[in-house]
């Protein structure tokens, strides 16, 4: 069978199970018709000065937006986690799924006037996979056999293996188009709705509205400009007195103060991103399924999202797929705080004075050290001692995470499912590096291969449905809550329904929003 | 002289200086059976007004000062606030001057090399800035109380070092220091018994600054991520954790800044008193 | 005039021996960091491999002592280096950056200098009365707040509250210098209210200090007034002293305004330096690093050579009658 | 000007206007926390063109006086009864602008230490004129002429440009000199002058002296001439007056006063000067050092110098300041290592640094300071001060070292209850008696005594010798006895030694080096002591007119 996956089937596929995530107010918003003109002033809190515009590195949200500013990806990824057709028009895959066949969009161009064609997606691919390559998305594609093109309009992926989920994967951070041959990637040159006008790393960029963009009723700005403000309060002042439009990370403690005026709003946003303690299932204790069990039921989620996140998130259920994930099941039953329960798998362990040590800074999110402190005072009521160990907060991520048996972590959200399980639950994950509980459970493997090659979304939903479970029941990590996205917005910037992808519509809210 | 009779003609300054000084002593003693609530418990909404401050025709606030921006009692948490930053400023301030003076009486007494070794490695240390120099220590080292201690009193105890270094060796000069050394005296004795004593009326000064800078100098570490950790009370963290707020027009990060400035004040007021009172300066003309 | 320039040549030999000395520091400090270039850049997805990859590529792998002396080396011609983690000049990322740093630094010593001493002189010649005690114990207090409180409550009254003055410094390209001006205005007042206390206390100190000599007693039995008196005789011998405080504070103006720079999104040096090491991009830590030491180590100097200048006695020996 | 004018001028003024009158001055000072009277109901008039001479010794209150006939109060002093009429205003009830006014353009001061009172950061000349320009009414270009014509009448050297010079670049008997046609510069009608020749050495005191007699003269200019030293205030008064304690004690015409003192105290004040040793014969070799030389950094100091202490006897080391006898201290004692020659105490050469003696080397050469302030660590009693050398060099403790301690506290005549008091609450004397019995704890061979009285009052000085050489004959001591006052050579010295500019140009027994013929410095430093005799100036001047500045300076 072959599966034509344009838009509408598309739609169909991931966007049933999109839940009305955006929490502010699509439908007024997007009752108007976008006007042009006007500067977009965005106060970004994630840059450093030491990025530049070369897709193969780093991943700041600064970036991010300025990528998408210039630049397209093949795929889009729109509200809701449905996949619009960007740069490729339209994508099949074979029976077997294991040969992808992109479509090009015709009469696009790039800044400096170049056609965009296939040559430019396979050299902007192999950026990414050539020797030596520093880019995260470099495993994404490692499943890539081959590329070719097949005229100036039709790329065609060769995959070591079945992947159903291929497509999603040219949506990614990094995996935007830039001219074949390109090796001056500060030029900013794309096919995106906006054209670079300065661009000085950690202190702001400028760009103006690329007048033949290729996109309709898309890129309403005339100039947009990004500055770098590390401070929160900086952020929150700038908005206050209307020297920024926007900022994004918004600091929770604040959100009530910045709502009593009229003049501004707060977009909260569900996503993907969650936070947890993994433990090493091949460590003791843990490799006893109880003491895990134990672990997990010894904490209480509610009070660390009230307390550690000020309520703008949402607790999760020991694995990693939200809400906002397409094939998150409703049917796992939530885990809760039980300390006597927890004592009791404890008994089962033969560990009823169990003792960890805990190690924490707060490099892998705000507050993990909070977390951690709380988790403490949980865990003592169901007799386990946590040792909070404070490591430092540069170097956590090479020398304790994923090295000490107990610590903590944060996952951003993957575009698919099958990125995040066979990435961090799966054998191939403990080669690669990213297992981070060295879950090695041939169920999990088994189960993750299988979603691969099915098209069928139900049937897939089936199987993820039971990754989802393995992992919350015997899995090693503590996924204890998921967070929101908070932006604030000045009230004269309109816009549609947000994404849930990052913060600011997705990163793409140049693009996407207009003055009202 | 009885230390009451020279408190009854201490100038009001020193007298209000004391008395503020008297409160945080108690504070820092007693803070568990006079602050009404628990350092960390929650009372109520974020930044909710207190009594002072609180608008008019308003419900009445349960707190005093009003809570925090996790809801917490800020006068609570400004008393346990009290003995967290006071101790660690106390320390610190030990410390740092036990190094600066040690090296300082050294570099005065031993002169020659030891003085010129000792005068550049200050010279080295003060030429880094002091913030770069505290970041990347504790990056190295990671930001715990102890460390933390130990990074501001080593900052510190270059400008102790300074300060002691000048004034022993203007005492040095002084002919008792010769006669001891015509005796045969060790380094350390006279370091001890013939300098130290003489030099304590200028350092006093001096530690009443640097104690109130360890305040600051937390505070500004929190700021850029590296102070005391939550959920750790202390006023320097207090005043980084809410000073969001004072945009929107809540007062409340005023009320551990002013804890801050009012010691400050108070324990300058204490320093410039003794000092005058030892030195017998008097300034009537 | 040859003792100003034999003690100026003096000073910059042992001002370059420190730098010397700090450049050992910085570079072989910056190694102790956890982690480096290649694990900051690759984050918390870095294989061992690639780590390794990523080191060699930057050069990373070659013994510490090697690095140092190429790098010196180049310092000497002039040469900051590339930043690892960009390939851009290192010197192209400074200058901008400490360009906006001089001219915060420079804004906010000529409101801090001359309103520190001018008020120092002020409380000598009222010692012990009201003006003396309310400037000394406002100054005391003010800079018993941290910069970062003191900065928000300007944007909160001044931006906020009033809608005067920009709440953040953005500076960009094509303002005027009027527009620099008005932008700089807070970032620069809260600066000069951090130092001012310093500057006034000292130079209050120094003059009270001179006050007790015997020749301000025989300026009093001359009747010379009591401003005559300050001014005239006794600032001149407490100028070594106020130079002195007003030269390090505007060292600490140009090193110490990370804080300040965050605040008001004030794109500094401070900034840079701060953000590199966290990202272990070490030549530019390294080049910020030897700026600020430099710029310490060069007003000191100025202040040294002032010193001198300001006294009869260093600048004009005794010479036999 | 001829001596016999002088000589005249020298009989009191009689029935002159009255220009300043002091009636019932009362005033306090504060100390220990209390406000205590230092000035008792004091009377004291001076007519135009008088010079009268207020002297006593520290703490008699004739600074302060002084200093209240410009209704002027030292901080920590302040006047509280009686008047101070200038010209019939009183100077203590007008409002301090006014007062103001007058000083330095009617009453003019001239302080004790020039160095010290000249602004070192401004030129001379800014400073001389500097009332004349402001107040007085004259362009700089006049008043700089003018002080041009005032340095000449002082006899300084080059008066065009010395006023140009900063105050370190010119010496300090010229920069008294200065001085005197600063408080001049406005031709007052009364100059108040205190102690203005007691820093300075005695070749250059003569000079001085000279320089303001003349000048007062030729102005008709009334002065107070404060001073310590009756020899000294003879030269110039008209009439002087003794104060003690802040009370008159005695006032007459000068010739009076110096040929029938009336007062017991009077009398006292000058018996120091009637002190003599007879010197003793040689005894055996204590410390010889032998062919010293020594530098501070290039400069010599010290030129093949070569002394010798005998056993039980005095070597008075004389000479001005800069003459190399405080350095030979210093290489004696180790704290200067000369840059060659030998130093042999008790029959074994001396290691040339402090820290390479023995223990027992150390013990046996002690040394007593100038300044007992200076050298008595404010923070130590009395108690541990001489305790130390007792547990430092005899392991003494507990009852043995408080024994010793009153046993020592008794030869220098204090009783115990001195013990547990700082050396903030003992006086000149009995500072210097404590510093001495320290020296004797650790049981000395030899006391090296650097200018030990020359910082006391006159009455002390003579019981400080009188101790020692009480101390001498009890204990068989020896001492290097270092000092620049003739007469404290005639007191208490065996063997002399006089030096110039670091080298010794004479030694020998006291009656050799006192007695003619002397080699030329010798005689002037001599003939510079002054004599309590009011014509002793004038013979001075006369005999040697044309020497002084050849060799002096």
């Amino acid at each position: 069978m072959q599966d034509h996956c344009g838009i509408n089937r598309r739609g169909l596929l991931l966007g049933a199970s999109a839940l009305g995530l955006a929490s502010s107010l699509p439908l007024r918003a997007s009752a108007q018709t976008p006007r042009k003109g006007g500067t977009l002033r965005i106060g970004m809190a994630d840059f450093s000065t030491s990025e530049t515009l070369d897709p193969t590195l780093m991943d700041s949200q600064f970036q991010q937006n300025l990528h998408w500013q210039l630049r397209n990806n093949l795929i889009e990824v729109g509200p809701g986690g449905v996949l619009i057709p960007e740069l490729a028009e339209s994508w099949e895959g074979s029976k077997d799924a294991k040969t992808w066949t992109f479509r090009l969009r015709k009469g696009v161009t790039f800044h400096n006037g170049k056609p965009f064609t296939a040559d430019d997606v396979i050299y902007s691919f192999n950026l990414h996979l050539k020797e030596g390559s520093k880019s995260q998305a470099r495993p994404l594609l490692a499943q890539v056999e081959s590329m070719k093109a097949d005229g100036p309009e039709v790329v065609v992926f060769e995959l070591k293996d079945a992947n159903v989920g291929f497509p999603a994967i040219t949506s990614a951070v990094g995996l935007y188009i830039v001219p074949n041959g390109e090796t001056d990637f500060d030029k900013g040159i794309g096919t995106g709705g906006y054209i670079l006008e300065h661009f000085q790393p950690g202190v702001r960029s400028v760009v103006r509205r690329n007048p033949n963009y290729w996109k309709a009723g898309r890129a309403h700005f005339d100039t947009v400009e990004m500055i770098c403000m590390k401070d929160a309060t900086a952020r929150a002042n700038a908005l206050l007195t209307g020297q920024i439009d926007a900022y994004n990370s918004v600091d929770a403690k604040t959100v009530s103060l910045l709502q009593r005026g009229n003049a501004i709003r707060i977009n909260r946003v569900k996503s993907k991103a969650h936070f947890a303690f993994p433990m090493m299932v091949n460590q003791a204790p843990f490799t006893s399924n109880d003491v895990r069990l134990a672990m997990k039921l010894a904490i209480d989620r509610e009070d660390i999202v009230k307390r550690v996140l000020s309520g703008f998130g949402s607790v999760g259920n020991d694995h990693p797929l939200s809400p906002a994930y397409q094939m998150y099941s409703a049917d796992i039953p939530q885990r809760a705080y039980d300390p006597d329960k927890a004592k009791f798998h404890l008994k089962k362990a033969g560990a009823s004075d169990l003792r960890v040590q805990l190690h924490v800074s707060d490099t892998p999110f705000t507050g993990a050290t909070d977390a951690a402190v709380l988790y403490k005072a949980h865990a003592a009521k169901a007799g386990i001692t946590i040792d909070v160990v404070k490591e430092p907060e540069d170097g956590y991520w090479s020398s304790v995470w994923s090295k000490k048996p107990f610590c903590a972590t944060r996952w951003s959200g993957r575009v698919n499912e099958d990125v995040i399980f066979s990435l961090v639950y799966s054998a191939d994950g403990i080669k690669a590096g990213w297992n981070e509980t060295r879950l090695n459970d041939d169920r999990v493997n088994r189960l993750v291969a299988d979603a691969r090659r099915e098209f069928d979304t139900e049937k897939r939903r089936a199987l993820y449905g039971e990754l989802q479970r393995i992992v919350h029941d015997d899995g090693g990590s503590n996924i204890f809550a998921f967070s929101d996205f908070i932006d604030a917005v000045s009230n004269k910037v309109t816009h549609g329904e947000l994404s849930g992808e990052y913060m600011l519509d997705g990163s793409r809210a140049a693009e996407r929003w207009w003055f009202a | 002289m009885n230390i009451l009779g020279k408190l009854n003609r201490a100038p009001l300054s020193a007298k209000i200086g004391i008395g503020i000084l008297a409160i945080n002593v108690i504070c820092v003693l007693f803070a568990p059976w006079i602050a009404p609530y628990a350092e960390g418990q929650v009372v109520g909404d974020p930044w909710a007004p207190g009594l002072v401050g609180a608008p008019e025709g308003d419900l009445a606030p349960t707190t005093l000062l009003g809570t925090d921006h996790l809801g917490r009692d800020v006068l609570s948490r400004l008393i346990f606030g009290a003995r967290n930053s006071i101790l660690i400023a106390l320390l610190t301030t030990t410390i740092s001057f036990s190094i600066g003076i040690t090296c300082g009486l050294l570099a005065a007494t031993m002169r020659g090399t030891v003085d010129q070794v000792l005068s550049r490695i200050v010279d080295v240390m003060m030429g880094f800035p002091t913030l770069i120099f505290a970041l990347m220590v504790l990056a190295i080292l990671g930001s715990s109380i102890p460390v933390l201690i130990g990074v501001i009193a080593l900052l510190d105890a270059t400008r102790v070092f300074r300060i002691t270094r000048a004034v022993a060796m203007d005492l040095e000069a002084q002919d008792f220091v010769e006669v001891a050394r015509l005796r045969g005296e060790s380094i350390g004795w006279i370091m001890r018994r013939e300098l130290l004593p003489n030099a304590v009326s200028p350092l006093a000064a001096e530690f009443g600054l640097r104690f109130c800078f360890v305040f600051l100098f937390i505070a500004t570490l929190s700021f850029v991520g590296l102070g005391i950790q939550p959920p750790t009370a202390d006023w320097g963290s207090m005043v980084r954790e809410n000073a969001a707020a004072i945009s929107f027009g809540i007062l409340m990060p005023l009320f551990p800044a002013s804890a801050i400035a009012l010691l400050t004040v108070a324990v300058n007021m204490i320093v410039d008193w003794a000092v005058a009172s030892t030195s017998g300066v008097r300034n009537d003309n | 005039m040859h003792v100003v320039l034999s003690i100026s040549a003096k000073r910059l030999a042992l001002g370059l021996a420190t730098l010397l000395a700090i450049s050992l520091i910085v570079f072989f400090s910056v190694e102790l960091l956890p982690g480096d270039l290649a694990e900051a850049v690759l984050g918390q997805g870095a294989t061992p491999e690639a780590v390794a990859a990523l080191r060699h590529e930057l050069g990373l792998d070659r013994p510490a002592a090697v690095r140092y002396m190429a790098w010196v080396l180049d310092l000497l011609h002039g040469d900051l280096g590339r930043s690892l983690a960009t390939g851009r000049s290192v010197a192209e990322l400074v200058a901008d950056r400490l360009g906006n740093t001089v001219v915060l630094a420079l804004a906010a010593a000529a409101i801090a200098m001359p309103l520190g001493v001018g008020l120092g002189i002020l409380s000598t010649v009222y010692r012990g009365r009201a003006f003396d005690r309310v400037a000394s114990t406002a100054s005391l207090a003010g800079i018993s707040f941290p910069e970062f409180f003191t900065a928000y409550m300007l944007v909160a009254i001044f931006s906020v509250k009033l809608g005067w003055l920009p709440a953040v410094a953005l500076v960009g390209t094509g303002e005027s210098w009027l527009q620099r001006l008005v932008v700089l205005t807070l970032p620069a007042l809260t600066l000069a209210l951090a130092v001012v206390a310093y500057v006034l206390r000292m130079t209050r100190a120094a003059i009270v200090g001179v006050m007790a000599a015997p020749y301000i007693e025989m300026a009093q039995l001359k009747g010379i007034s009591p401003v005559s008196i300050v001014i005239r005789h006794a600032l001149p011998n407490a100028l070594s002293p106020i130079i002195n405080v007003v030269i390090l504070n505007l060292a600490y103006l140009v090193v110490g305004v990370v804080v300040v720079e965050v605040v008001f999104v004030y794109p500094g040096l401070g900034q840079l330096l701060v953000d590199s090491v966290s990202k272990r991009d070490i030549p530019v830590v390294q080049a910020c690093c030897i700026i600020f030491a430099a710029t310490y180590v060069l007003l000191n100097l100025l202040a040294d050579v002032l010193s001198v200048l300001s006294n009869p006695r260093l600048k004009r020996p005794r010479q036999q009658v | 000007m001829t001596i016999e004018q002088r000589v005249i001028s020298m009989h009191p003024a009689v029935n002159r206007e009255v220009i300043l009158d002091i009636r019932g001055l009362e005033m306090e000072g504060f100390s220990g926390g209390s406000w205590h009277k230092i000035v008792h109901g004091l009377d004291l008039t001076l007519q135009r063109g008088e010079v009268l001479g207020l002297i006593g010794e520290s703490g008699a209150g004739k600074s302060t006086v002084g200093l209240a006939a410009m209704g002027y109060a030292r901080s920590g002093c302040r006047v509280t009864g009686g008047t101070v009429l200038f010209k019939g205003q009183d100077l203590l009830r007008m409002p301090a602008a006014e007062r103001r006014r007058l000083r330095g353009l009617k009453i003019a001061y001239v302080a004790q230490s020039a160095a010290a009172s000249f602004n070192p950061a401004r030129r001379l000349m800014d400073q001389v004129i500097e009332v004349a320009v402001t107040r007085g009414g004259r362009s700089r270009d006049e008043a700089v002429r003018d002080a041009q014509d005032l340095f000449h009448r002082l006899a300084l050297p080059n008066p065009e440009t010395i006023g140009f010079r900063y105050p370190h670049e010119v010496s300090g008997g010229q920069l008294q000199r200065v001085m005197t046609a600063m408080a001049m510069a406005c031709r007052p009608d009364i100059i108040i002058f205190d102690e203005p020749t007691t820093a300075l050495d005695v070749t250059t005191q003569v000079e001085v002296l000279a320089a303001i007699r003349r000048i007062v003269e030729e102005f008709q200019t009334a002065a107070i001439y404060i001073t310590h030293d009756l020899a000294v205030v003879a030269q110039l008064a008209h009439r002087i007056m003794v104060l003690r304690h802040g009370r008159l004690i005695e006032e007459a015409p000068t010739r009076v006063m110096l040929a029938h003192p009336q007062h017991e105290y009077t009398r006292s004040l000058w018996a120091v000067r009637k002190l003599a040793k007879d010197p003793e014969p040689r005894g055996d070799e204590l410390l010889k050092v032998r062919g010293l030389l020594a530098h501070y950094g290039t400069v010599p100091v010290l030129e093949d110098v070569t002394v010798e202490v005998e056993r039980g006897r005095t070597v008075a080391v004389v000479g001005e300041s800069g003459s190399g006898k405080s350095t030979l201290a210093r290489v004696i004692t180790g704290l200067l290592k000369p840059a060659s020659g030998e130093i042999t105490f008790f029959g074994e050469q001396l290691p040339r640094a402090v820290k390479d003696r023995s223990k027992e080397q150390l013990r046996r050469l002690q040394m007593i300071h100038q300044s007992p302030d200076a050298s008595l660590n404010p923070r130590h009693t009395v108690r541990e001060v001489i305790g130390r050398p007792l547990e430092f060099y005899f392991g003494l403790s507990g009852q043995r070292r408080e024994q010793r301690i009153v046993q020592l506290l008794d030869m220098i005549e204090l009783s115990s209850k001195y013990l547990d008091r700082l050396p903030s609450a003992l006086s000149g004397g009995q500072k210097q008696r404590v510093c001495i019995a320290r020296a004797l704890a650790a049981n000395p061979e030899l006391i090296i005594c650097d200018e030990v009285t020359s910082a006391l009052d006159q009455l002390v000085q003579e019981e400080i010798l009188k101790l020692l050489l009480r101390l001498q004959g009890e204990l068989s001591l020896s001492y290097l006895f270092i000092t620049h006052d003739i007469a404290t050579v005639k007191a208490i010295a065996d063997r002399v030694v006089v030096m110039h500019k670091g080298r010794v140009v004479q030694q020998g027994t006291k009656a050799e080096v006192l007695t003619p013929p002397h080699p030329a410095y010798t005689k002037l430093l001599l003939s510079s002591v002054p004599d309590v005799d009011p014509d002793w100036l004038n013979r001075l001047l006369a005999a040697r007119q044309p020497a002084v500045s050849s060799v002096a300076s």
